[in-house]
């Protein structure tokens, strides 16, 4: 096998110069590259917005699903065959809005994805309004006056729906990021990971300038992610602007723990019954 | 054919169903041919709910127009039934109340629930009822007893012995009381008969067909499906996920079939309209699809454990925008079985969604049916390209939608070295790798999607024609109103009219060459619809024409239709 | 009718939206009728994007089929839009680049970047093409200079200053360069017009029609609806709330609307389809409600930049069971405004959905119409129980499902005493409290429920007819195809063709009184579809008959109708 | 105002003898009745499931909303007429399952609604598969060899969506219940109340006698419910089988936040714009 950092390209991007997602897609490139993952093997499984795009901008497989529809499309996909490295990607709006309940549950159930949320506090595809992720009184086209909700703290959700490894990176350090997406790739289980990447278009708030001011990077500090209710404390304590591996754990893996068999994928098996298979079925009903 | 009709009622939790199926199944063993319908509502406890068994020396669809045994547990049983009751009906009830308004339909009592609560367990007035059904049927108790042991063998010696025992003293309760007795007539089927209802026929006809994984949500009257393949899919290399929603369910199942897997979701009306804009993704993505419907009566939460076809606009037409798809509607429980592993190859030669939809009647009720055949059963693959053909081409070079005679382009799947490609919900080109809004690759995709389906040939088996050719009247129906229009015509025929029956198996593309003949042929049609606004007139009307033609009956009570019914509107029609 | 087309193109972010809108914005100060229509895609930056504008004299509602005047920021702009130049059109370029292959199309090169570069701001390249285009025209550059002054004046002189000098140098190199010049005649409107957007009028009719809620979703090409209300519906003692998905917005607006407001939700394609489950709800339940649903480009994600009317089948026979809906197609501007304030009215009348159905076309498009007249706006109240009524019966003696004649119920609101009831997604009684399985009820109920539109008319106002009667061909739309078919009708009419024109406002209940006759009358019928299966056709096929009459005329790239193609096909048809 | 208790009686229920939602109706007829407030001034929104039928049994307004489905309508309601009591009520696959989305997101806006989840950890009504809140291995009719997925804890997802009020009641202790439903329905802002709430049909490991024997209540404890991050504690400490009020916060409400009258409901402004109030609408338009 003899992958290069460019089999991992795919479309020219189209976002706007200085988009923080330029950043995640190249992380996610070298994350995949330094695995030596072959791209072939690597499907990507993206939202509608900005962010989504990050599907047809990397040299994989990939489905371009729905708005909010990442974590069941990639569910799917993992199930039927282990033997992929499947990554769900999408934005703030697409996955903590309209697709909450997916991640939620996808978390519980540990299944084998890394999930990458480029955070822009904004939905920006649409063009501007805010999304879940936006803190409250944020000024957008939808909040001419401000936004009236609190936001949603996707770490402390997270680690609540016992995903077995949370981890936030920011575009503005693409070391770190590696980093994070190539442990979380790594992590046999759910990964999330929660990524900064600030909209140079339509959200003046939340800028690079904003979330260096404010994160604490966690890789400085002398803190071991091995402790849910810690992360928990530490998460809340810098109001959820830090940065590194928050919290990791091995746990049990959704389609193992599925009744059915694990040695093969389910791509693989035989599509058809063999005689005394189909008869013996068909024997249960014989009353 | 001589047949029989049985039915017993109660309150929910009363052990209805199992009486039922203990019936059922002796009966099934014996090589009767039987047909069973529950009749429940939506609540755990109390209520009113009743199981029916037509009992013939023929095949037979439908559980019938009318009731020749009925037991009653309450008066409400009395109440709810006594429209399909006849001069010589009976009414075997528990004496434990004074049945009221009978009038001159025969009955007769029996302590059923008092010789239970003797035993030491009021519950167990089900298997009194069981005693007591043997007796009316003049059949001989002991494979009762045996079915029973069997059934409660896990249970304990103490509980087999007080069950056999209520059976036993029903049997002799109705021996001494009561003379009339229906005589069954011999019976040995050829082979022995599996009983069988429509949703396990489907989950065993989705195994057989290829299907590897299913991921649904629980619904009533579809989980049935699930519950079969949950308890099946895994021994042969398979999974079943309960997925927090439907619209989640129809997703993994798109994912699934993205990887390589042949998969499924099943569900009902809810959860259908929740289903609509992942249908659209598979449409546009050109992933194969299968989704089963098992109707039931709408709108909205409406009469969950009544059926209706009501949802056939919908799987038509729903989704916003234009894909183009399949729908399958199965006519009888072995079609279940079949048109499942049909469903399963059409998703996978034309990379679209199949829609099989079924409904309450036809997924819930137990039938009789002679052996499935093994060498009926085909699983054809197709469109996949392969490693080498992959191998040969320039690095980047694989078009997943490239635009084809057929419309039909080669799919990879993920893992196969040089077939990456992205599957798109937004328009896209030949390349499938990024969006496109361009005009003229809008168009050549969008009539490439289209244009998949012109090899497609519904005239196949999509509609099938019984009777005179050139009759005065056409019966017409869709799905589960088979067995009621067959026997109806039937009916008709003997009763020296002149009438015939076109039943729909595939809905889209419309077998429209078959079905534009024989309403040509026809003086007029009858069209019938379990539903109230005749959606399947009008989707005859829309596709054919000659409305005027076109007269409807349809039913809309949550009750699968009756065979009268038909031939008595048939006969309005007639004149 | 004098008129003119003008269009500039370049990047997405290159400002090409402001520079349209200025004009705009000054021609229709002026007096001038305007249609402008913009192309976009969907990315940030760049791709190509262009604004038109179709000048005219009298009201237009199109922007018509050509360009006169192109400003091309780039080739890409000139490759996109040179099929609607014409010999004597003119392309205005910034000679930053070489334009090619416009063969014998007159063409002018002016420095635009290099002038907004010179004045220390390259971006406002776009401030030198208005100037240009006032040149060409040969319009007086005050009131741009004006405009672009108020516009800018926030952001401090300097940014005016160097904006006005943009504009002045644009216009005087092109009166340098360039001698054609075209003439707009002089025009002063009767009374001031206004330029709105079809969204926006969606939006201002709901709130003069008594809308006081709206729950929604962002989505293109309906987030404008939601940004003009959330700009005024708080002045109004109203609130917008922006819902965590459709499904929520939709259902939110239901609530809203069950405690008395009204409320609506709008939406595209994607949203909508999300919104199946939720309207049979408010369907059964019997719950006002509107929805807009302003199509775009299908399937699934599909072309989310360009329009289409690709979800009339989904608007009309979506959501599993059955439920009574009205569907209301707008045909021009005004029309949004107007029919918005219809569609509260019957819903709360008939207690049923009503989806207002627009496209991006009608909906993104900005014209200037004549004020809106306030005495033609009626809020209807109806249907509403009085607290004096509800005191006068036995305490639970109110049926909200009352089986009426009519089959409209009185209806109460939480906190009015004696009037409590549930709104149950179940089948259920007048009663209403309780689910009901029972069968009578069943049929009683569904009855009432589609019993309730037999008082509404839609022939009133749902199809208008314009032409000869009898015609040799009859074009038939509904919506926003409104434009170009009466273009198309008119200019049939000067080249001597017997064609007449008939416009559908509502889809359901279908105005099949007026369809029919005109139908009957017409020797064929053009059904002009913005979809590819041709869904208007199959409506009409479905409700009407007459196939042979109907001949198919659409378009599926994503962009509205020609009327040049109309013609064309419809002399093609006529031959 | 003279209510009875009676008053609070609407259908008469068809659940089964023993059923833990006896005792939910019981208690929430009790509160609302202790409470004063007139049934026509209560709307009850439910979900579908045998927990869903509570709106059937209780005698104030309310709609029966579809599955999982309950948040949403009852948040258009309480915008619509902050005058009403409105209480949102389904079962734990209703609200954990497939509605889950709407509670997240309602618990951050701090919407006014008192939200009771009927929490028996099976899906009943659909006559026994698992539910979000069985534990893993639980056997049910879609689980025949034991649920693949770790349950889900809504004590927890309450706590870190920023629920203002969290508390949960056992319907084997009807004096707490009502209790508990007071003090949640007199909280301004999103009260949310998991009760374990046994089914005695189809739920053969969650007995009544299964939660007594695990339940800690806070009533007998010196317990504050005042810290967020330490009743997150306190809840993973008690595995989430902890009974009694777990946190309480004063927040700004969700309908007095969105820009907009707050003196009157919308109900009850005036639906006609008045000649001059349009023409200055209209006049915004002109160019
Ligand atoms: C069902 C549905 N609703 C709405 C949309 C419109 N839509 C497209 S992208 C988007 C939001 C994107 O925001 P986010 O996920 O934060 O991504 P970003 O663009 O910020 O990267 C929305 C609302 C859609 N495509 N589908
Ligand atoms: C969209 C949709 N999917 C599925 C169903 C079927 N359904 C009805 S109730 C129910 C589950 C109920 O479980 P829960 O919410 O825990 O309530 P319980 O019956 O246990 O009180 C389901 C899946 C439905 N009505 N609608
Ligand atoms: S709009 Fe924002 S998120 Fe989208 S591409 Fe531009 S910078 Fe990135
Ligand atoms: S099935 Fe369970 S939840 Fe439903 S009513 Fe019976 S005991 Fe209660
Ligand atoms: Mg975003
Ligand atoms: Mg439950």
């Amino acid at each position: 096998m003899n992958v290069r950092l460019t089999d991992y390209r795919g479309a020219r991007p189209t976002w706007c110069p200085g988009c923080g997602h330029f950043a995640v897609l190249g992380c996610l490139q070298q994350a995949t590259y330094q695995l030596g993952l072959p791209p072939e093997l690597v499907v990507v499984v993206a939202g509608i917005g900005c962010s989504g795009k990050i599907v047809q901008y990397y040299g994989g497989y990939g489905v371009h699903s729905l708005h909010g529809r990442t974590i069941p499309v990639a569910t799917g996909i993992q199930i039927a065959n282990p033997g992929l490295t499947v990554i769900a990607a999408g934005g703030d709006g697409d996955g903590y809005g309209i697709g909450l309940n997916h991640w939620v549950q996808a978390m519980r159930r540990n299944v084998d994805i890394t999930y990458l949320v480029m955070d822009n506090h904004i939905y920006s595809l649409t063009t501007g309004q805010y999304s879940p992720t936006s803190r409250k009184g944020f000024v957008s086209k939808t909040t001419p006056k401000g936004s009236a909700e609190m936001h949603l703290r996707p770490l402390e959700i997270a680690l609540t729906a016992r995903a077995s490894f949370v981890a936030q990176g920011f575009s503005g350090d693409v070391k770190q990021l590696t980093k994070i997406i190539k442990a979380a790739i790594e992590h046999k289980g759910f990964s999330h990971v929660n990524i900064f990447s600030p909209c140079v278009t339509f959200n003046r708030l939340n800028t690079y300038e904003w979330f260096k001011e404010r994160i604490i990077s966690l890789d400085a500090q002398d803190y071991s992610p091995d402790d849910r209710l810690q992360a928990l404390a530490k998460v809340m304590e810098a109001d959820g602007v830090l940065t590194g591996i928050i919290f990791q754990e091995e746990r049990p893996l959704f389609h193992n723990e599925l009744p059915g068999v694990q040695d093969q994928p389910l791509t693989k098996s035989p599509l058809e019954l063999a005689r005394d298979q189909f008869q013996q079925l068909a024997a249960e009903f014989l009353s | 054919m001589q047949q029989l009709t049985w039915k017993v009622g109660g309150a929910q939790g009363e052990g209805i169903d199992s009486t039922g199926e203990i019936l059922g199944a002796v009966l099934n063993r014996m090589g009767y041919h039987t047909f069973a319908y529950r009749h429940f509502m939506s609540l755990i406890k109390g209520g009113h709910t009743n199981y029916k068994i037509r009992i013939s020396t023929q095949p037979v669809h439908y559980h019938g127009d009318l009731t020749d045994i009925l037991i009653a547990f309450d008066q409400r049983t009395i109440d709810e039934n006594k429209a399909e009751l006849h001069q010589n009906s009976i009414v075997i009830y528990d004496s434990a109340f004074e049945p009221q308004g009978l009038e001159s339909i025969p009955c007769c009592g029996i302590p059923m629930r008092e010789t239970a609560a003797k035993l030491g367990n009021p519950i167990i007035k089900n298997m009194v009822a069981i005693g007591v059904t043997a007796a009316a049927l003049n059949l001989d108790p002991a494979p009762f007893l045996q079915t029973v042991a069997s059934r409660f063998a896990s249970k304990g010696e103490k509980i087999v012995a007080i069950n056999k025992n209520a059976i036993q003293q029903g049997y002799d309760h109705y021996r001494e009381k009561e003379k009339q007795r229906f005589k069954l007539p011999d019976q040995t089927a050829q082979e022995p008969l599996m009983l069988i209802s429509g949703n396990e026929a489907a989950g065993f006809g989705a195994l057989a067909g290829g299907c590897r994984f299913l991921a649904a949500y629980p619904i009533t009257p579809a989980t049935e499906i699930m519950y079969w393949l949950v308890n099946h899919l895994p021994d042969y290399g398979g999974k079943v996920v309960q997925v927090e929603d439907e619209i989640g369910a129809c997703l993994m199942a798109i994912g699934a079939n993205y990887a390589g897997a042949r998969a499924m979701t099943s569900t009902s009306g809810p959860g259908f309209s929740l289903m609509q804009e992942a249908i659209g993704l598979a449409g546009m993505a050109e992933i194969p699809l299968v989704i089963v419907d098992v109707q039931r009566g709408g709108p909205a939460t409406g009469l969950p454990t009544r059926t209706e076809q009501s949802d056939l606009n919908e799987i038509l037409y729903g989704s916003h925008g234009e894909i183009p798809r399949i729908v399958i509607t199965p006519a009888t429980i072995t079609d279940c079985f079949f048109r499942m592993i049909d469903a399963f190859n059409l998703a996978e030669h034309y990379q679209c969604v199949v829609i099989v939809a079924t409904d309450l009647f036809l997924g819930m009720s137990k039938q009789s049916i002679a052996g499935l055949d093994y060498d009926a059963v085909k699983v054809k693959r197709s469109g996949l390209i392969g490693d080498e053909s992959l191998a040969d081409l320039e690095p980047g070079a694989f078009k997943r939608y490239a635009v084809t005679e057929s419309g039909i382009s080669p799919r990879s799947i993920p893992g196969q070295a040089n077939g990456m490609y992205v599957a798109l919900s937004n328009e896209h080109d030949e390349q499938a790798r990024e969006e496109m809004e361009d005009r003229h690759n809008r168009v050549t995709q969008m009539e490439k999607r289209f244009r998949k389906l012109s090899s497609f040939q519904p005239d196949q088996w999509g509609a099938k024609y019984y009777g005179p050719d050139q009759p005065d009247l056409l019966l017409i129906g869709c799905g589960s109103t088979y067995a009621q229009l067959s026997e109806a015509r039937q009916a008709l025929e003997k009763a020296g009219k002149k009438v015939a029956h076109l039943h729909l198996h595939i809905l889209a593309p419309l077998p429209a060459t078959s079905v534009g003949f024989a309403v040509e042929q026809a003086q007029k049609c009858l069209i019938v619809d379990n539903n109230f606004t005749g959606q399947l007139k009008g989707l005859l009307q829309r596709e054919i024409g000659l409305h005027q033609k076109f007269i409807l009956h349809n039913r809309y009570d949550g009750m699968p239709l009756t065979v009268g019914e038909i031939i008595a509107r048939a006969n309005e029609v007639l004149q």
